[in-house]
């Protein structure tokens, strides 16, 4: 056996130093224990006078044995290891990364909500029906939508959702289409969808404005086109201005326009996804209306449609009755249901509770506030890291490094790492995939302009830098936990569990 | 007006005027008017966090808590679980929540490592090699895993007991409209999946439950044979908690594990945010859905954690890709590291055992009682299924009233003509978790025996 | 006026780098806000209508004005820059850093406890006042005394009601002390608590074997003296083996005997002061009884008394009615207040659950380990560090670096420093006073032996390094968020406010 | 056995044998055997954590909370005001909570900076310009600037107005019998200190309380005046939430400035942890008690904190010293500054309006009813006394029943006999917080209409 390592050491912090963090296996020690469990009196027979013996594992499944002392140290240097909103800007483009009320998280703390059964009858819920029914009442206003359902867990569900929504409604009147149309700007998760959901990928290519080109769309539409996902604003953070011309003519061809949400926190308020034409429309709540990405999720990605569309969503939804008590209703052609239960609960109480604070004056400003923020670094930045498009941009910005590359050889990956190394998150590089090195800034709207300052310093100090010591750039960061990874090799070589790390 | 912006107005001027603009609606300016919103929102002002922390009494208000209101004996993958003070404290930590995704490694080591815990800690459990990140939640998973098996088989029918958690089947369904699967349920006789029915061919998956979703452990030697009869796939779909004594999915020959991971340290939270997890054989390797961290190495040597195999992903695969999940669960997958860090080898064997044991206590206690019948004669585990004389929802009723949440009534899951029972709405599947006591379960039983009355 | 800093650049936390962070005052922006208050419908009258103008003040008293946001960042930077038991070993000796259970956090966040007000009648308070009773049961049973107050909100708050007692005591005989006995070794607190409760301080050496001399202590004994302190084990971490002697003695005179607790770790449940012949006890209930130290407090300190000192008490003090209710009471000679209220009540719940977690059979649990880990550590130093006394130590060991410093110019504080770099919080430095280059280390009983381990091992490491490369240890730390600091710059040009520092 | 203890028993035996012991007894073999305790303590065997929270669930029961079952008219330094879950959030960080004392400046500049933005806030809310890092409480905050004065003049009678708290005029009481201090209480006349009643001389202190605990804001003027004619320090104990709006300690002319900083963030937690309050003029520093925090830089020149002034601790001065006070309530001081970061100038100030606003309003519409009346005819802030026809615990008792905390009976904080108001046992000090909302309060003036009755 390997001699357990010392759980008290805390070297890994990078307070003291940068040291890696053992892990929680190799901290392990048998006999030793955390865990303390209730006295119940139940009568304690042996396992195997419960459950017949050849269902039993003859084995022990390993997992750590840690005091709780050692736990408590452990997951609190791997808090001090990781970077989140709350230390700083997370300018990360297309995750709205904003500030996430704690106020927000203490609604969610709540046993009255944190503690209910989501098998329990309707009956013994009517709050968190009345809860989820006034959060889709109100997403149907921000969106200018009909109806909505609460229950994909995410936007990528979401969208897999709402293209299961359109071939319903297609079928629904006897009508087999195969194309849906996406341009080439789009997030990953749109083409996986719109495979999942059963249709093919019509790809468009986005003008030299970086918007739809709204001739090659009519070039695509036809009949077997199922209908169009779009992002407005659209993925480099600009309005599709010709929206209601692109509308028009999906809608001509018998399609359906989806609208990915993940950019709604630029027009909150200001319009409306249902206002421009389109029918369906996902919304990222861990995006724009602040519930907390937890390093990955959970999120929530509702879905509202049209009223065309209302009786497809998927059921159970909760609902009010005549009598003003609530009830879970199936629409009468719905998909089915899409999440084990009712959807992230927790995360839509969340975003019902930041709607709330805001109400009907204040999400737009946060609109407001967010394109400014964006326009003004777009602007404040344009002499280091031009625009990738020459026109106003919505709620985040997308430049290019091309000619810092081009001229010092320094990628927008270098520029990104190295900007951690200034006290900022990096932005998101390389996506969208249409533009050369890009670097997409979103500030977001809880970001001061004293914090924008100072990024945009920041940045100026890294394009100088990459001219006088480009290698510093290149290697950048040297003084965080760990310095650039191999990606390689964890693909090589993979190490996906510790037991494979024995084995390696 | 209540908001978290930090711009004062003067502020707003200044940048306003550095874009040569003089208000906020003239950054909309490109925007067609006839599109902008001109009478606002239909939707009341903004309220302070006080106030607002009112309107949200009003909805607890009207919630019976198990906390507080309702003794909890339901299940169906959300258990009432002690979630330790340690386990909570650590897993709000902001760090951990107000994260993204671990897109740049150097400054994500908290999370990534966590996930490499929890990954190996999974692992384990399913006895299976690979573990992902995490995946939306149970019934996800397994959308995921007959995604797979369509993928490794190039096949379209999965074959599926009817022991597998009827909301899990439904979502199974409605993923199938657009994948073309065809699905394929397998009854129940006496609580166990009659494999032998199955005359379906070209089979990419059978997909058995451990125990199934009426508490039944079933024997899943016949699901393994029809399996490698066909070719098909073995996916199990299994109670994690269970996992720590039972023998593992993996040692039963399965191909992919999934199960719903709230147990480890997740509120029952109305049914959401949950867990999917995940695992497989290394032969599905590239076929994973979701994000797999893996172990490596910075420049200096130093052991450093990343998110890999990133070429499978749906951002780079776009239409290519098998899986659309980006955005998953990660909190809780850490919560559910902190969570079995917690409990440990020998804690989550006790709090399995404790759970078996307060099942067994509860049932025999319960079939002294005339009106409670078993439902089927078979041995099961945390949790097992009665008819009763009285209609399960107003026998649920009366429990409710005398402040017991008596478990989740089959017709309420499944709909009235399910193939896993013979009476739906005469069936209550009923769970017991380590939390629950014998004073507990004694005033439930006989609560139980005046409610079937 | 100055620029605002801004508030999300992270530079300062050291996961990102090694700058340091602004203070709140220089993020803060003139017109920024971060609060939110509720709705109350009362009528708004503007102040001068309410309080005559005279009173009012003219200018406003500026504080900071910056967004929650930035808030969120600054202090969750701050903690980043700071060390914890939740970090590591923290081996402090006489403090007793052992881990503070997350479940006694959770029993003081109940709102059935946090929400009582401090003056609502006893009627509506039965809950606390019995768990106070309760608490008040479990310490003297601990101390093997007759009653307790649980005033007292920290340890020298505890001497000094302690001290006042023994003066009343006295008094109530008609009997005029002047001076009380404390032995070199002792913590500072004592001498000056005994000087604030009006008596003279006689001092007495240890003897070399780091004891109190009873042949030193009876030649200052007589009938002027009102009591001694003691801590038992004593300072040095060594059991007073002649306990009995002195207290006979003491008592011989009419004098008194104080046990200053800030050792009882080391004989919970093994020895208790009563039976040692101890008349007056304090805890320190944040040592002894894990409750947080807070960063320096809240803490909280009890006394408790023998039988024939509880009419003395501080009062009023909680107390059961023959019908099981209970009541506040004050004992008829009572010192009077010695708290605006009760107490530090939270930390005195926390207490409570520690104590009842363990129970009678926990808490001797609890000692014997502590006494076991800082014996193995000072064995196994032994080499590198000897301890000051050869001689097997209770909860916590006194080495000495004398042979270090001699031969290498490295001081304690030296290794200290750098034991940080290495991983590990450093032990207390130059305490007790008598002990030349003292390093006191206590492990605690919640750190594992391989931490005990680990820590060894940085400490040979450390002693290797002070031979090759002393200057590397004497100017220790390098990688901490600032290195050593002026602290004669710090006295000499003092500057204890924002203001200061702008007047500087 | 419940514990927090990592040793495995092999461990326990292996460092044993390292020290050559065959059992943990061994280790305490130097410890007379007489004295070691043989049958164990009398107390019952540990519990579990879960089952811990049982036995609390029973003292939470058995209190009436200002949460949930009573509306808090309450005060006396003890004020319900809101605390916004953001600064719990913060407040609560483990790295603030399980920190000691900041001993080495390197690896505690998180607390050391917090602790300096705490003291700036304090002096200028004291209008002095040096404030320490903390004290126990307001009382003994009180008792060390009593222990200054008597430092800095050398003499010994204090003269303290009758409208100090109640508590705090004993607590000083108290420890004067260890100094030899004489306290000397200046009586109110109609809610206003008779300082001209004053006749001692030899005083070191002269004490004022703004607003004095019935309420009432006096003018300090005759206070200072007095002060300065007996040469003695002028201290004055204040609500900190009114200082934001009236005037300074400092404006005042005061030496010394104690209050009780629970309105800080801290809940009212049943008196304690609170957080003393203590500012002071330069002239006093060298006799400050407790800890300050001070800048400085490091060894490259960076800003740094740090502990300063240490030489006038009681670990350096030892029986020299003038306070023994060691650990204080730094959490509680970190506490204040974030909430206090987060209401900033502006809420601060919006705070104390409401409050008085609040006040007042209840004020004037329970002096609408009879056998209700003013106790004093002075101004007042957020807090005023009231005169009741029926006796005060009466009274109060009758509040609860309808879900009141109505306020503190003067008897019950003072004594049947005080000389600060006529009939100490028909007082009722009413206080009103930012929280309460005219519905509370209209609901408060009905109940309170009919329990004097
Ligand atoms: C434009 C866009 N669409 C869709 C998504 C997918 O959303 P989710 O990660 O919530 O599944 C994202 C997420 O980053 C996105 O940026
Ligand atoms: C031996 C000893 N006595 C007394 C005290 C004072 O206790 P407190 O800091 O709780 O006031 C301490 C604190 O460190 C101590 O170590």
């Amino acid at each position: 056996m390997k001699k357990a390592m010392p759980g008290g050491r805390a070297s890994s912090a990078p307070l003291l130093g940068s040291d890696t963090e053992p892990t929680i296996f190799e901290m392990s020690q048998s006999g030793r224990r955390a865990f303390q469990l209730r006295t119940t009196g139940v009568p304690a027979l042996p396992l195997d006078q419960l459950v017949p013996r050849e269902h039993l594992n003859p084995t022990h499944v390993e997992l750590a044995e840690v005091s709780e002392r050692d736990l408590v140290a452990h997951f609190t240097r791997l808090s001090h290891r990781q970077f989140a909103v709350d230390l700083g800007a997370y300018p990360l483009g297309s995750c709205t990364m904003k500030y996430n009320p704690k106020f927000c998280d203490a609604v969610a703390g709540d046993p009255g909500l944190n503690s209910v059964h989501p098998g329990a009858p309707a009956h013994l819920t009517q709050g968190w029906l009345a809860l989820l029914c006034d959060l889709e009442e109100r997403l149907c206003e921000v969106t200018g939508m009909a109806g909505a359902t609460l229950q994909p867990a995410a936007g990528a569900a979401g969208e897999l959702t709402g293209l299961l929504i359109m071939r319903a409604y297609h079928e629904s009147r006897g009508d087999q289409r195969k194309r849906v149309i996406i341009p080439d700007s789009a997030h990953g998760t749109n083409p996986a969808s719109v495979t999942l959901g059963g249709y093919e990928v019509t790809t468009i290519p986005s003008d030299e404005r970086g918007l739809v080109d709204v001739n090659a769309l009519r070039a695509v539409l036809g009949p077997d086109v199922a209908g169009i996902m779009l992002t407005n604003p659209n993925t480099v953070g600009l309005f599709e201005e010709e929206i209601s011309e692109i509308a028009n003519a999906v809608h001509e061809v018998g399609g359906l326009l989806y609208y990915d949400g993940a950019n709604l926190n630029a027009i909150l308020g200001v319009v409306r996804p249902g206002d421009m034409g389109f029918d369906i429309v996902h919304m990222n709540l861990h995006k724009t209306f602040a519930t907390p990405h937890g390093g990955g999720g959970p999120g929530a990605g509702p879905v509202a449609v049209a009223s065309h569309l209302v009786e497809f969503l998927p059921g159970p939804k909760p609902a009010m009755t005549s009598e003003g008590t609530y009830e879970w209703r199936t629409p009468h052609h719905s998909i089915g249901r899409v999440h084990g239960w009712h959807g992230n609960a927790m995360v839509l109480a969340r975003a019902l509770a930041y709607i709330t604070v805001h109400g009907g004056d204040g999400l737009p400003r946060v609109a407001q506030h967010a394109v400014l923020n964006a326009n003004w670094l777009r602007q404040r930045l344009q002499a280091v890291l031009p625009a990738a498009y020459d026109r106003p941009c919505m709620h985040e910005c997308v430049l290019t490094a091309t000619g810092i590359k081009h001229n010092h050889n320094v990628r927008a990956l270098d520029l990104a790492k190295r900007l951690m190394e200034k006290g900022f998150h990096a932005p998101t590089v390389y996506f969208p995939l249409i533009v050369d090195e890009a670097l997409m800034f979103e500030p977001t709207e809880t970001e001061s302009p004293q914090t924008l300052e100072a990024l945009a310093c920041a940045l100026e100090e890294i394009a100088e830098e990459a001219v006088v010591d480009g290698d510093r750039v290149r290697h950048a960061p040297l003084t965080t936990p760990v310095t650039r990874v191999d990606e390689a090799r964890a693909a090589r070589q993979l190490v996906p569990t510790e037991d494979a790390a024995e084995r390696v | 007006m209540p908001d978290y912006l930090p711009h004062t107005p003067e502020e707003v001027s200044e940048m306003l005027s550095f874009l040569g603009l003089s208000t906020l609606d003239d950054l909309f300016a490109h925007v067609p008017a006839a599109l902008r919103l001109s009478g606002g929102l239909n939707m009341a002002p903004g309220m302070s966090e006080p106030d607002v922390a009112d309107v949200f009494a009003g909805y607890t208000a009207a919630n019976r808590a198990t906390s507080s209101s309702l003794v909890c004996f339901a299940g169906g993958g959300a258990y009432d679980h002690e979630i330790p003070p340690v386990v909570k404290a650590l897993s709000s930590r902001n760090e951990f929540v107000t994260a993204y995704t671990p897109y740049q490694p150097e400054v994500a080591q908290g999370v990534l490592q966590a996930i490499f815990e929890y990954q190996t800690m999974i692992s384990r459990l399913a006895g299976l090699p690979i573990a992902n990140a995490s995946l939306y939640d149970g019934a996800t998973s397994l959308v995921e895993a007959v995604n797979m098996a369509h993928g490794a088989t190039g096949r379209s029918t999965m074959v599926m007991s009817a022991g597998v958690h009827p909301h899990w089947r439904a979502v199974v369904e409605t993923f199938a409209a657009g994948t073309g699967h065809n699905l394929v349920v397998v009854p129940l006789r006496d609580g166990v999946t009659d494999w032998a029915s199955v005359t379906a061919t070209d089979v990419a998956a059978v997909v058995a439950s451990y125990p199934n979703y009426l508490g039944v452990v079933e024997d899943l030697t016949p699901a393994r044979e029809l399996a490698s009869k066909l070719n098909a796939l073995l996916v199990v779909g299994g109670d994690p908690v269970a996992a720590s004594v039972l023998r593992t999915a993996g040692q039963w020959g399965a191909d992919i594990f999934v199960g719903e991971g709230q147990p480890f340290g997740t509120p029952l939270a109305f049914g959401g945010p949950y867990l999917g997890l995940f695992a497989c054989s290394e032969a599905q390797l590239r076929r994973l859905p979701g994000r797999l961290v893996g172990e490596t190495v910075d420049t200096e040597g130093r052991r450093a954690f990343v998110t890999t195999l990133r070429a499978r992903e749906q951002d780079i695969r776009r239409e290519k890709a098998t899986s659309n999940v980006c955005t998953n669960q990660t909190l809780m997958a850490v919560t559910a590291a902190v969570q079995l860090g917690y409990l440990g080898t020998h804690g989550l064997r006790e709090v399995a055992t404790r759970c078996a044991q307060g099942a067994h206590y509860a049932f025999q206690e319960l079939m002294q009682h005339s009106g409670i019948e078993a439902a089927s004669s078979q041995a099961f585990f945390r949790e097992f299924t009665v008819v009763t004389a009285a209609p399960a929802d107003v026998v649920l009723r009366r429990l409710a009233d005398e402040g017991f949440l008596g478990g989740l009534s089959v017709a309420a899951l499944a709909g009235d003509h399910d193939v896993s029972v013979d009476d739906p709405t005469r069936s209550i599947v009923v769970a017991v978790t380590e939390k629950r006591t014998k004073k507990e379960i004694d005033a439930f039983v006989t609560a139980f025996a005046k409610a079937v009355k």
